[in-house]
């Protein structure tokens, strides 16, 4: 699988990122700098997560709007997989490739442990390995993970199967003590309508081998491998 | 002819720059005539306890420094110690009490942004934060404030930069009601033969000012880090600096590419009293001269003076000495990161100390004499109050009630809800994330295995009792905690807080500590490598606890084998070792 | 020219911020407060002397970049 | 009674998402902007109907909560 990754300033978790998409497929991914013009065709475009340009006005907003972001919306509006993990979420929504907006957590603080997450579809190209193993122990680390969407928009997510993963207990349970930060619904990941874009706050590439205490995170990219084979 | 910017030098003046009659007439001795204005700012920040060390130096000079491990100790940006395979770890503890308890957020966030910068000047990638914290009575009218400001102040810049933070101390007390320390550690990777000083060498060549715009940021700062308290505290207020952890994010990146190109000759990070130290320090250590163009700084504010330039604490700045044939190649990385480059003066070889403004100098002076001539005191000391002893314990006690009294006590509880709000993960290698008795995190660039462990410690308590033995205390429990991991305990950073110097009592206790850590890490072949100090930690009269925290590193070759303190199934033997 | 931009989140969108200062007010013993919301202002040095082309320049930019109009409306006024 | 709380940054303290404004303003290609400097706003609700006194209880909570004093200025305006 031929990946880029996206490089903002301020951005922190695109070494973890590149270390994970080099340790699941075995390829380098290829980097672009936020100021480059072009992009390589790839399978598949990441945006990693951290703090572009300090998230500074809104997470993401800043980096939503540089000339790199217009490659990658060319990229998806091709039906090219993209996916985009905590400020690469907030990033998705700024642009408009993904509905609603990512607010300030719940208790107003930084967060960073690990909770679960259960996969509510496995039909996607990102999920598809998540079949049988649904609920898994997942690292997140954010400020501003607080997802919003209106009635309207909410309806559309689920009437399309849109929403990729939810915040759930040990058992997989959706309940309301198991949301660490308010998100409308527990929801931590959703794709767009095509399925091709997924955004999430939880990070798979901190969950890739033994040192990081659980190998969940791999399915997320075994999934796409096996969608692009 | 030295310009004068036209305002008299006072003994008012001289007192309110921290300077006392001696230490002036030292200065009339040293340059034969009167200061400028902008000199009598430059000697104030050289010569105040935060950077001359003026009170502590003669005790800091017993501390074992040296091993087979020690790359650099003492006197450069931070330690840099050997952990095999050509790399290095570089680490120090910094202090940043006085600012964080007027600004708790700010104080704390730039506390943690200095620390970083020193250890990636040294050319090392910043790989684990810790942090350090004593605040007042829980239900002092003080405390949540300033509880919540720092913690979310330390996660603020360190999360953003992008740095785990893998351990650290949370402790109230009274005699903290009035002065709160937080301490902030920072430990890098590097190639063991790529670091980078910040002795200048080379006459004639281009001094390169790095990173954020100059304002009027925390003048006087330095200053003030070193004066007691008092009920005028607010007066003090508006020379809060703010930290921009993004613009010190790209710093990182440009500063590693760059020392990857072979431009940089020296490198210093303008931390307190920025301008003036690092460029004093760059030309003293490396032998030369300096002369500074100011008209060429980069300024945030209108109409700076050069006292205020000289003396801004502006954050995310640096100082570089360049190799002049690959100038091109620094402008374009420092360019890229949309960060300033500017060449704000060169390095001579008369020893001299020249700040030129607006066409005129306003500041001549032996570069040399600013550091070696600073003023080193050996204060009198005293014998410290004998401790009081614990009453009589009752052997009538409910065990099961006095656990839960200490477990329900602050100073007992969990300490989650504070490291959850740090990114504990970032970058992937936190094996041990805060909880347990050290963070641990894997090396990268190695066979994967390798691994270093981190704690930071001391119990002020024992140091107040028998500042010796608490000393001693301290590095016995950082090595302990090392060790508890699995980790081969390498070396140390201490961060010594203590109260005001100029009372006997407290120099007593001051140097006793000093001389109790020495003997441990002597003992326990734990060099010191970096360190700083902190006094004046005193409001009204009331000094804080003596707080010599200590922070080690610690090395695992096997992070597979390391140990974690949970008890790991039902039925297992516990048993108790030591005397 | 000066100019203030305010921009505040739309009714209806959850604002967690202003819900944790209404929670501390009154955990600080403020009473009588009903709603608090909280909304961000930009304070902006233009180039430009014409009140109309500032305006529509400066609404240009809110519609490109300070306001996230899926979830905020903004105005503008004209300070000198 | 509505009131709008302004808070705003005092001059010469640095302000890192103003100046992010701005480069981002200028790659956008708008050009002639000479400073951004951002602030808050708070809209309250508040349960009172004299004004002085409504003054008088925001300003309280300014100094308390809603502005740090330390870097911040606030000014207060009675909407209705
Ligand atoms: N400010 C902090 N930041 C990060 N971790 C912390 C902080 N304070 C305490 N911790 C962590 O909480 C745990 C318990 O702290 P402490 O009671 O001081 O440990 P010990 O006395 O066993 O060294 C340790 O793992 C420590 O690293």
């Amino acid at each position: 699988m031929k990946s880029a990754v996206i490089v903002f300033p301020g951005l922190n978790r695109d070494r973890d990122m590149i270390a994970a998409l080099e340790k699941v497929t075995g390829e380098k991914p290829h980097l672009a700098w936020h100021g480059d013009s072009d992009l390589p065709d790839v399978d598949l475009v990441v945006v990693p997560g951290g703090f572009s340009y300090g998230d500074y006005l809104r997470a993401g907003a800043i980096a939503a709007r540089s000339p790199m972001l217009k490659r990658v919306k060319e990229h998806a509006d091709r039906g090219g997989l993209t996916l985009g993990v905590c400020n690469g979420f907030q990033i998705l929504t700024e642009t408009g490739l993904l509905p609603g907006a990512l607010m300030r957590n719940r208790d107003l603080k930084f967060l960073c442990k690990v909770i679960h997450l259960k996969a509510e579809n496995t039909t996607s190209p990102f999920t598809s390995a998540y079949k049988g193993h649904e609920a898994f122990p997942c690292p997140i680390a954010h400020h501003d993970g607080n997802y919003f969407i209106d009635p309207d928009g909410l309806k559309a997510l689920e009437d399309n199967n849109q929403i990729a993963f939810r915040y759930c207990d040990e058992n997989g349970n959706v309940t309301l003590e198991a949301n660490p930060n308010g998100s409308i619904e527990n929801i931590a990941g959703i794709t767009n309508k095509q399925g091709n874009v997924l955004g999430m706050m939880p990070h798979p590439e901190n969950l890739i081998e033994a040192a990081h205490g659980g190998i969940e995170g791999r399915y997320i990219f075994d999934s796409l491998v096996a969608a692009v084979a | 002819m030295l310009k004068n910017q036209n305002i008299e030098i006072t003994p008012e003046l001289i007192a309110s720059h921290g300077l006392n009659e001696e230490e002036y007439a030292k200065i009339l001795e040293l340059i034969g005539r009167e200061p400028t204005y902008t000199e009598l700012g430059i000697f104030s920040a050289m010569w105040n306890e935060h950077c001359s060390y003026k009170s502590s130096k003669k005790w800091l000079k017993t501390l074992p420094t040296t091993g087979d491990r020690v790359i650099h100790g003492p006197g450069e940006n931070a330690g840099v110690v050997d952990i095999d395979d050509g790399q290095a770890v570089v680490f120090k503890m910094e202090s940043h009490n006085h600012p964080s308890y007027i600004e708790p957020y700010q104080g704390a966030a730039t506390g943690v942004g200095g620390i970083l910068r020193d250890v990636f000047t040294m050319g090392a990638r910043p790989i684990a934060a810790m942090n350090a914290l004593r605040f007042g009575a829980p239900d002092h009218e003080k405390t949540r404030h300033l509880v919540s400001g720092v913690v979310a102040g330390v996660g603020g810049y360190g999360n953003s930069f992008g740095v785990p933070t893998v351990g650290g101390e949370v402790e109230f007390d009274p005699r903290y009601n009035g002065n709160i320390l937080v301490n902030a550690f920072a430990a890098g990777l590097a190639d063991a033969d790529k670091i980078f000083l910040c002795a200048a060498k080379g006459v004639g060549l281009p001094i390169v000012y790095l990173g954020a715009k100059t304002g009027r940021d925390g003048v006087g700062g330095a200053t003030m880090a070193s004066a007691e308290f008092g009920d005028d505290i607010d007066e003090k207020r508006p020379t809060v600096q703010v930290g921009d952890p993004f613009t010190e994010k790209c710093l990182l990146e440009a500063c590693l590419e760059l020392m990857q190109t072979g431009a940089v000759i020296a490198i210093q990070d303008m931390g307190a009293a920025g301008l003036t130290c690092s460029a004093v320090e760059m030309g003293a250590q490396g032998n030369l001269g300096v002369e500074l163009y100011l008209d060429d700084v980069p300024t945030r504010e209108e109409a700076m003076t050069a006292y205020e330039m000289m003396l801004s604490e502006s954050q995310e700045r640096m100082l570089m000495v360049l190799d002049p044939e690959k100038e091109d190649v620094a402008k374009a990385i420092f360019h890229k990161w949309d960060l300033d480059f500017a060449i704000v003066g060169k390095t001579t070889d008369d020893l001299r100390f020249r700040v030129i403004h607006e066409g005129a100098e306003v500041a001549n002076l032996p570069i040399k004499d600013l550091g070696d001539e600073a003023p080193e005191y050996d204060r009198p000391r005293a014998a410290y109050p004998a401790p009081s002893t614990l009453g009589e314990i009752d052997s009538n006690i409910d065990i099961a009630q006095a656990l839960l009294t200490l477990v329900g006590n602050a100073n007992g509880a969990s300490r989650r809800w504070v490291w959850e709000q740090y990114d504990t993960l970032i970058q992937g290698n936190s094996v041990q994330v805060p909880g347990g008795d050290a963070g641990v995190v894997r090396v990268e660039g190695a066979d994967g295995k390798k691994a270093l462990a981190f704690s930071v410690d001391v119990t002020p308590r024992y140091c107040e009792a028998n500042p010796r033995e608490g000393g001693k205390q301290a590095v016995a429990e950082c090595w302990r905690n090392l060790s508890a991991v699995g980790a081969l305990p390498l070396a140390a950073t201490d961060n010594l807080n203590f109260g005001n110097p100029e009372k006997p009592e407290i120099m007593e206790q001051f140097s006793q500590a000093i001389l109790g850590i020495g003997d441990a890490c002597r003992a326990l072949e734990f060099p010191i490598v970096s360190g700083n100090v902190s006094l004046y930690n005193e409001t009204n009269g009331i000094g804080i606890l003596p707080t010599p925290a200590i922070g080690g590193v610690g090395l695992l070759k096997d992070w597979a084998k390391m140990m974690t303190l949970s008890f790991k199934e039902e039925g297992e033997v516990i048993l108790l070792i030591g005397e | 020219m000066h100019a203030r931009i305010f921009v505040t989140l739309k009714n209806g969108v959850l604002d967690p911020q202003g819900q944790a200062i209404e929670g501390s007010l009154s955990s600080l013993g403020f009473e009588g407060v009903d709603a608090v919301r909280q909304g961000k202002i930009f304070d902006v040095k233009l180039d430009e002397t014409d009140h109309e082309v500032a305006k529509e320049k400066l609404a240009q930019m809110c519609e490109k970049l300070l306001a996230n109009t899926v979830i905020e409306n903004y105005s503008i006024e004209i300070v000198d």
